[in-house]
């Protein structure tokens, strides 16, 4: 447990790997990415599914030009990202969700590299091995892992049991699995023994700071509405 | 011709009971609103959801409960929620039974590029090559041509793929094809007011002809 | 949903290959055995953990022969087993418990193979590609499928969703997922809605065929009690 | 000489606050009956658990509710439950601090054989390759010698071996050994009553004596 935001990032360096939970703005660190803004660290890689929007999520680090490379799925609602991008400030790796998903998952799990069928035949499939099994072709991808993972739950425990609300889950556990020091986030964080065992979706022995978060936005990206 | 809502209405008669279906953005998300009465069609989110259920009442409206649109849903009765990891291994093991999905090219052996044209920015494929490696059964909604009338149907793609030899079916404002196995595009069904020749015109790869094609009707 | 475990695996050929749920005597589909028992279908290939007692869980299906091979990480609570294995009536093939875990899921992630160190330099790895990786050596690992699961939940919906209790979680939800056909058997079915969809375990899309069963012995193999 | 209490006695010595630590069968299943008070230690269990707690009473008894030695137990304040995937995915992703367990030999280097004695009926390794493989400190609780006298610490293990290059610590009934990064047992601490030429006699492998060797109290 620690007391806020700005203690549990105070110790990431210039040059760190972070991975970010969230996909699009749901299920997002919003607190600790306003902790690293205001901690005004740099030449981050940032590892998370989307780059958030101008402002807000990891948009707004982008203005602050915090972090020299993104490794994502999508990143299509961002113009700042774009113009540093043209403008080579920015690296980008594009991959594909589910190998991304995979490969911190295997980050996590120990599992250094695994075969997928996605990308074969595409310029994601450049410079890879190839394996064919059953007849079908795989790309051997290896594992992702970083310095700290930033992770974003509904309620958590102070053993750092984490659940998530909705499709809040998301790029999440994994992603706190895959971090060497995990700082989680909630909405609620309640004394350990108050939650159900069965129904934890991150396990404490992945979570090494936990705090409870305050003034959530929850950006909405889409809201549609049924008449 | 189809316009989006009618490509979107003749997909869903693709559907079957107790088919688990993955939705891509655009037409695709619009053939929801088109499943047949009575049938039992579970929708699976790629961000962690099956059972999408209806767009939320403006009191409805959850910021944590989003479809990979990044639109705000509903759930329908019996859904589950997990994660990222859960989700594209349920589209990599081939549990999903069917794939609806947008296209910029097609080409006659069933290669789809929907991700990337050069020169313009990179948004980057999200789960869309997953996706495309996994199905089962893939159905493409597209428009036949571009602005300028040329081909999206074609011999090869001209943009970088997404995936390989694996759109199996196509539904175009023109009509509905297969995608053969042994490659070539085959006409099964005509939009009202369209002719074969129409079809043949628009359509750059080899196309064969059904010998009952049909006119669509609603 | 289907009316009882007879007519659950009634489809369920001679020569079929078979994952069954559980750990020990936890969370065993005690009632899809007993079936199975009934109907008499012979040479299976069973990939379980374990192999039950000799008087209980796949020990019974030992006992009738129904069984050829086990593919087990640990078979050491049965007489009867070691003594076919002794004559020669059953094949057994070991994997370690974690490789097992992993083979199973990765079968119903659509994951071919995937390299893991658990076995190296050991019996284990013979025959096995090695890689290494980062200065560590690992065994590459294929997937595990099954024509049939056979698994068991605590609680199960009309939609297939499953939420175990306690350890009896173990290996059944990996094994719903690497089914062909999954037959999942509950202590209570309710309507698709009765549960929260964040605490399902095992989402409904692998399960095949469901149903409530009955008469659940639940046998303890080792009662310890605190004084 | 330590009895088998003893030895999980001196081993949970070893414990720091905030460890996550994986007990094997048997002598290691002592070692949470010796927990330091005011040390916060959560036992993983292999089958699905983190926080064991004490074993059950009577009525506590829950047969849904057993560690991987198959006895019933309760779970500690703080507990979370899972599937085997996830488990070894935190065994082999290196989360757990410390794995304690029994072995039947030992090399000079390391290596464990703890799974299979040739000829006899094979139960088959359980978890123990996979924790052996990828723990990040292990710790052995074993005997020195075997029933007929003769030492299980060796050169090499003649039995099939369960992992290499993995143990760091061994303690038996008579002594605490380190192995050395670069091979050998090192004494360090010696059992009431027992003398280095004691733990000589007893040890087959390269051993060399710690220039500060301690007697071990309770």
């Amino acid at each position: 447990m620690v007391k806020g935001p700005d203690v549990a990032v105070a110790d990431i360096p210039d040059g760190a790997v972070l991975m970010l939970g969230g996909f699009g703005l749901c299920g997002i660190p919003e607190n600790s990415i306003t902790a690293l803004l205001k901690k005004g660290v740099r030449n981050l890689t940032c590892i998370s599914n989307n780059a958030g929007v101008d402002d807000f999520g990891i948009g707004l680090m982008l203005k602050t030009r915090q972090v020299i490379k993104m490794i994502s799925s999508y990143v299509g609602e961002n113009q700042e990202f774009e113009r540093q991008l043209l403008s080579g400030e920015l690296a980008v790796e594009l991959i594909p969700q589910g190998t991304l998903a995979e490969r911190i998952r295997a980050g996590g799990a120990g599992i250094p590299a695994f075969l997928t069928p996605a990308g074969v035949g595409t310029e994601v499939a450049e410079g890879k091995e190839t394996r064919d099994f059953g007849g079908k072709t795989y790309l051997l991808e290896s594992w992702l892992k970083a310095d700290f993972a930033l992770v974003k739950a509904w309620k958590g425990d102070t053993a750092g049991n984490l659940i998530y609300k909705g499709t809040a889950q998301n790029f999440n556990p994994m992603m706190a699995a895959a971090g060497k020091i995990t700082i989680a986030e909630v909405e609620e964080l309640v004394p350990a023994g108050s939650l159900d065992p069965s129904q934890i979706h991150t396990p404490g022995i992945y979570v090494q700071r936990i705090f409870q978060g305050s003034d959530y936005q929850k950006r909405i990206e889409q809201r549609t509405i049924r008449p | 011709m189809l316009d989006k809502h009618q490509i979107a209405r003749r997909i869903a008669r693709e559907l079957k009971d107790g088919y688990y279906v993955n939705l891509g953005i655009g037409i695709p998300t619009l053939v929801a609103n088109y499943i047949p009465e009575g049938l039992n069609v579970v929708l699976q989110s790629e961000n962690g959801l099956l059972g999408i259920g209806p767009f939320p009442t403006e009191a409805e409206v959850d910021a944590d409960l989003i479809n990979a649109g990044k639109q705000t849903i509903t759930m329908q009765a019996g859904s589950s929620l997990f994660s990222s990891a859960e989700s594209f291994g349920m589209i990599r093991g081939e549990h999903v039974d069917l794939t609806i999905l947008g296209a910029m090219e097609v080409s006659e052996n069933g290669d789809i590029a929907n991700w990337k044209i050069p020169g313009k920015m990179v948004k980057g494929m999200g789960g869309a090559m997953d996706l495309v490696a996994s199905a089962k059964n893939i159905i493409v909604a597209m428009q036949h041509v571009n602005r300028e009338g040329k081909s999206k149907l074609l011999k090869t793609c001209s943009l970088p793929l997404t995936g390989v030899r694996c759109v199996r079916k196509i539904v175009t404002e023109l009509g509905v094809l297969d995608i053969l196995p042994e490659g070539g595009f085959h006409l099964l069904e005509l939009a009202p007011g369209v002719t074969v020749d129409m079809v043949r015109n628009a359509t750059e790869g080899k196309l064969t002809v059904s010998d009952a094609v049909t006119e669509i009707t609603f």
